[in-house]
């Protein structure tokens, strides 16, 4: 969030940000309005699960491949997921080549840590055989378009993937983990829905759901992410500091906007029926 | 430990009925979509879905070169970055970019270099950033279909389009774009590109067992199917103009 | 292989008495020690014991930044290197800075940064490094708390003190400064730092499971943990400016 | 092949061109003419085989080295050859220190490739038992003095010092491989002898075995590897184009030249044959 | 020793220099005079041992580890002891962030040679199982403040460690090594007390135990460990030459001073006697 | 997996007749070749092979320093960098640089730096590589002699040659030039080298176990085999004269 705010020029900044002051948004969003989202799965004939989701301007395309391994020593039979984030250098001149940078290794953080800390997936169900074999899920994000509020769409579109996948089933052997023949489907492995709710702030003001000439320049934002009932992880980043009134506020907002989310975008139709 | 299904290859890559196994006879390509100005974001984009391969590329330039020291007083350069997604392959793919992302990246700069006029853009940098999501064999030949193609939606300068396509041989039979399964099981694999400008060949590579007459046939084949394949690049970008003039 | 003896944890972490394994009330802060001036090379610095966790901080700046490019033509830059020693945890931590590493150190910079007059320091930039010799629960915090002392010690201006402290939630109670063990098998951990100036949170982070109302009762937990570290960060302050002033 | 064009001056390298583009080499050599071969085996104490072979002023020293490791899954009786260079920065001012430069990994892969589509290595013998343990040959090229056309001096050593190899032959035993106290022979491992043949070309002249001035001012080149009877594999680099018709008369050419210097150095020659 | 010689001023240099010519030192010191170890142990909860050793300015927190592992196939009964040292940039602003660089490895380098040629450690004793399972032991040194002579700083917190160190006894089982409820103590492993002992050199004058300004400005300087009867390792460094006269001279200073070190230290009084 | 034969090493260093397995007497050299202008492209190179040991230096300099930044306003700097091929040793070493190669490198550096007139040469560099081919025991000796021999071949000015060699201790008795064996399985290596310009040691390293009186003993063992190596560096260097003088 730093070298990027001078893509843009100051006088286009400071348009955005006397607009936003005023509570108007260049979009012509009001302050606590969501772009909407369309999402398709089962994209990619390689993963065992993919979705490929848009947020406005967003566009993330999010697959799901598997490895067997030992589990954690103090987790002897549960599987492990892991997320992982590329911003693209194809989706932004603001991404550069190399190494994941902070800004990709904290939106892989942020989903990461609402799927994790939810339940979302049942890990126990993961494993093929105590102490010696459980399933490594993959969650692989890769931006293709950058149009800001990258987390929130990381969110829904790890959910879709995982949704829609479907894993070959393994039991242990003499001769270690063998395939039954048969698959897991996502939406056996899912439990709860978890969906990061992103909002930016710039001075006092505090909106939704920011747009990426918006987050060129706000001071800093807030991630909420949220089950039905009960929030699973919070992440703050940049330099804005919020009062203690304003986070419960927040917090009601996410709840708020996660159910409209999750109505609309039905998530369990994803789920992949074929054998 | 290994993954449970095993990424296993079958004994014969033609069926008895003289076909392949996708159903394809020996010089047919398979189906193929293109489209440009697909990434709002970038000065020129495509993607392209070639068989089960499905690729983006995006094209940033004329800007200045970063780091610095690699630009040249007298011209421009053009850098490609061809990458695979972890997902894109059937055991998952380390996200660092290995030597194979790196070679292809350079084999495909040297075939697209020779149409640009490189010369007008002294102190500056062209790049072309490729992303292979879905792969399914012949994915250096269709990144360099589809980066041409996100050059011409930039609207950069070019003497031609450039064109390309695999031929190979299974089974000893030679036959025209190669799928993943007979790429891998085949006997032999030759991506060839050609810049349209002089009618000749910028990309080629091979590896397999051919004897010179096998060799002149491929290369005859290979002009065949790009052919085929210039004709959906210019298309596609057809299609975008008119959509423009239709103004929609 | 692994270690002989596993990193185990118990089952409850409250006892019958409703007390905590340590013993501590449920919004009890853990023995806190504060030292400023702890490093003779150091601009400022500053040495924390906040129950195990041992930490020193020592900041650098304004200085050159290195490398120039990093440097901003209208501002100062803040940089905050948090490290965690080998030894400082149950198994060896690898050399090397982890992606967590790299992720606190940023947290903790983004929290500092609102106290700091950087705007009057263009071109230049602070270093702040930390290192967590001794680890157990809530370095970031206690990192945070230390941080600032060694800001202070450094003699920069700064807009007020910034304090750390986590609550959480352990056998569905919420509690105050949760250790490692509470951290690894409780429930939640919400690491919260207040900058004074404003009274505003400027680190909230959090993981776990709460609803609304426990959250809204964990912030108010939060601030009165926080007043009271802001308490002992003045002492170690002053207890060096006696000295000073004494001439030890 | 980019930066190292600065080196030579723009007079000398105008010279080059205009003779080249005129038929005429700046080593009196005419456009088909390939330079010397000189080869010794066997120099290295410590490999299992050696080469240290020159081709004008280009020298390149290549040791055997082997390990035993487990196969590739879906090559569970194959042993494994990789090959490896390493441009010096002893060899030339135009080689930097560093990891694998796109130069070196090039003259790697087109030897290795040459090599491993050729069937030249019996890889079958070089597997101790099924499934767990084969041998790992490494085959590592270093340049100590750049004189061009590195790519066909790098298959000659690597043929060099296969040939002149003797192996530790492996029992399977119930501790793991144990040594029989025999050894393999290279020359029972080789099937075939591919060889690179390299061709540079600028504008529209192409010559054989670009000398080091040659390279740093031609467009592009093509390599083309050949056993007896049959291309094994082709690489084109740079941004020379080709007509099909010149790819046709290089194949040919290739085979020519491959079978003179097959002839001249009569490989099998090198066979180690002590005990 | 290079770069960091512009941190102090020219002026600054040129004084320490010309009254070390004089043989006179900035701190008062004489020419062989040796600054005062301050030394507390088990200060690091998390480690198996420690040891915060300060030689006048200098201060270094180092710490034990362990893990378990395979021995070295020729040395199949031997565990194994590595030194690792970080010159933290918290410590200087010589100090750079980064991998480690030359200096942070002749610092670990030096202590790990004084030590393993020593036979400090009866290095059979960390073993569990021949072939099977012997312990790891991990020193690593952190530099906390720079000021002078790390090395033989380091050499004294090594053993501060190691002596009060205490680590899980482990046994041998059908499922690998298991602890047996017992601790080995950091004495009952070291056999003897090598100590480094370093002395720096400019133009013609030697002198002991340098500080931070006097290492900026000499020539070299040289470390000669030295267990009660025997030298177990020289290092000599920077461009300083040494007469063979000077070199034996040294030899018997280091004797000298290792043994007062050894005598006022009285390490064994750190061993960890908590079961 | 390991490899199928060990690198076993005996346990007795010194046979029956008192002489060592290689027949050398105790302070025998092994055979020692040296050649210089050996690599066409080098400023300066030479060739050596000491006992097994094979190794090639070459200079370049003095030239522009790359990176710059490390580039001295007022002198020229001195970069060595020693290398040894996978295939040089028993076992196949990685490909990248070690901690051992870097730590050898600065050991050279410092060892040859007395004997040039950097002062003389500011803002640029002069860089010595060296490729050990085949290793066996006293390579660091060996490209110590090597490199200033390259040096001297180069034209480059200097106060002197400089001369390495070993001395050691094996089975109780102290030798001279350890073998690769005598080096792994001896008790005691010391690496010493001279200038000799001011007849001073400028490279002295020791791993083992000596008393005084054997350390001083060393030390003069070391002086008279330094004087033979000396020797056969001047006659390397007037060959080449000669060559050259006779128009060869």
């Amino acid at each position: 969030m730093m070298d990027i705010k001078r893509v843009i020029s100051t006088i286009e900044k400071n348009y955005i940000k006397n607009n936003l002051k005023k509570g108007e948004r260049i979009d012509g969003r009001g302050l606590w309005e969501y772009r909407k989202f369309k999402i398709t799965t089962n994209t990619i004939a390689s993963a065992e699960g993919s979705a490929d989701v848009s947020l406005g301007d967003t566009k993330m395309i999010t697959g799901v491949k598997y490895d067997i391994g030992e589990p954690f020593p103090d987790l002897p039979n549960k599987g492990v997921c892991t997320v992982m984030a590329e911003l693209l250098p194809l989706a932004s001149p603001l991404f550069e080549r190399g190494p994941p940078d902070e800004e990709s290794i904290e939106l892989a953080r942020v989903v990461d840590r609402g799927i994790r800390h939810a339940d979302c997936i049942q890990t126990q169900k993961l494993c093929i055989k105590e102490e010696k074999a459980v399933y490594i899920l993959f969650v692989d994000m890769y931006v293709i378009n950058h149009g800001g509020n990258m987390i929130d769409c990381g969110g829904v579109s790890a959910l879709g993937a995982l949704i829609s996948s479907r894993i070959p089933k393994g039991e242990w052997t003499e001769d270690g983990p063998k395939w039954t023949g048969e698959y897991f489907k996502g939406k056996e492995l899912i439990n709860e829905l978890p969906l990061p709710i992103t909002f930016g702030k710039i001075s006092d003001i505090i909106f939704l759901d920011p747009s990426l000439p918006e987050e060129l320049v706000i001071d800093g934002r807030i991630t909420i992410s949220v089950t039905e009932k009960e929030i699973t992880s919070i992440q703050k980043s940049g330099t804005a500091t919020f009062t203690r009134e304003e986070i419960k506020i927040l917090g009601e907002k996410a709840f708020e906007n996660a159910k409209k989310i999750r109505k609309d975008l039905d998530f369990w139709q994803y789920a992949n029926n074929s054998n | 430990m290994t993954l449970l299904i095993q990424d296993e290859y079958p004994k014969k890559l033609l069926r008895e009925d003289g076909l392949r196994l996708d159903g394809r006879g020996l010089t047919d390509l398979r189906p193929i979509k293109m489209e440009v100005d697909v990434i709002k974001n970038a000065d020129g984009s495509a993607y392209i879905e070639w068989g089960n391969n499905k690729i983006f590329a995006s094209v940033y330039g004329p800007r200045e070169v970063h780091p610095h020291h690699l630009a040249k007083p007298d011209r421009g350069i053009l850098r490609v970055f061809y990458r695979m997604a972890t997902y894109s392959v059937f055991e998952r793919k380390r996200p660092a970019p290995g030597r194979r992302e790196k070679e292809i990246s350079l084999v495909i700069s040297e075939c697209l270099e020779p149409v640009l006029f490189l010369e007008l853009y002294p102190g500056t940098s062209f790049e072309i950033f490729i992303e292979v999501i879905d792969a399914d064999g012949g994915t250096r030949c269709a990144s360099t279909t589809v980066a041409a193609l996100a050059l011409a939606d930039a609207g950069i300068p070019m003497r031609s389009l450039v064109s390309s396509c695999a031929v190979g041989k299974v089974d000893g039979q030679l036959i025209t774009d190669l799928s993943g399964i007979e790429d891998k099981a085949g006997d032999s694999d030759m991506p060839v590109a050609m810049t349209w400008f002089n009618d000749e060949i910028s990309l080629l590579q091979f590896d397999g067992k051919m004897n010179q007459e096998e060799m002149d046939k491929s290369l005859d084949m290979a002009k065949d199917a790009l052919e085929n394949v210039y004709q959906m690049q210019l298309e596609a970008l057809k299609k975008k103009y008119i959509q423009i003039q239709e103004g929609i």
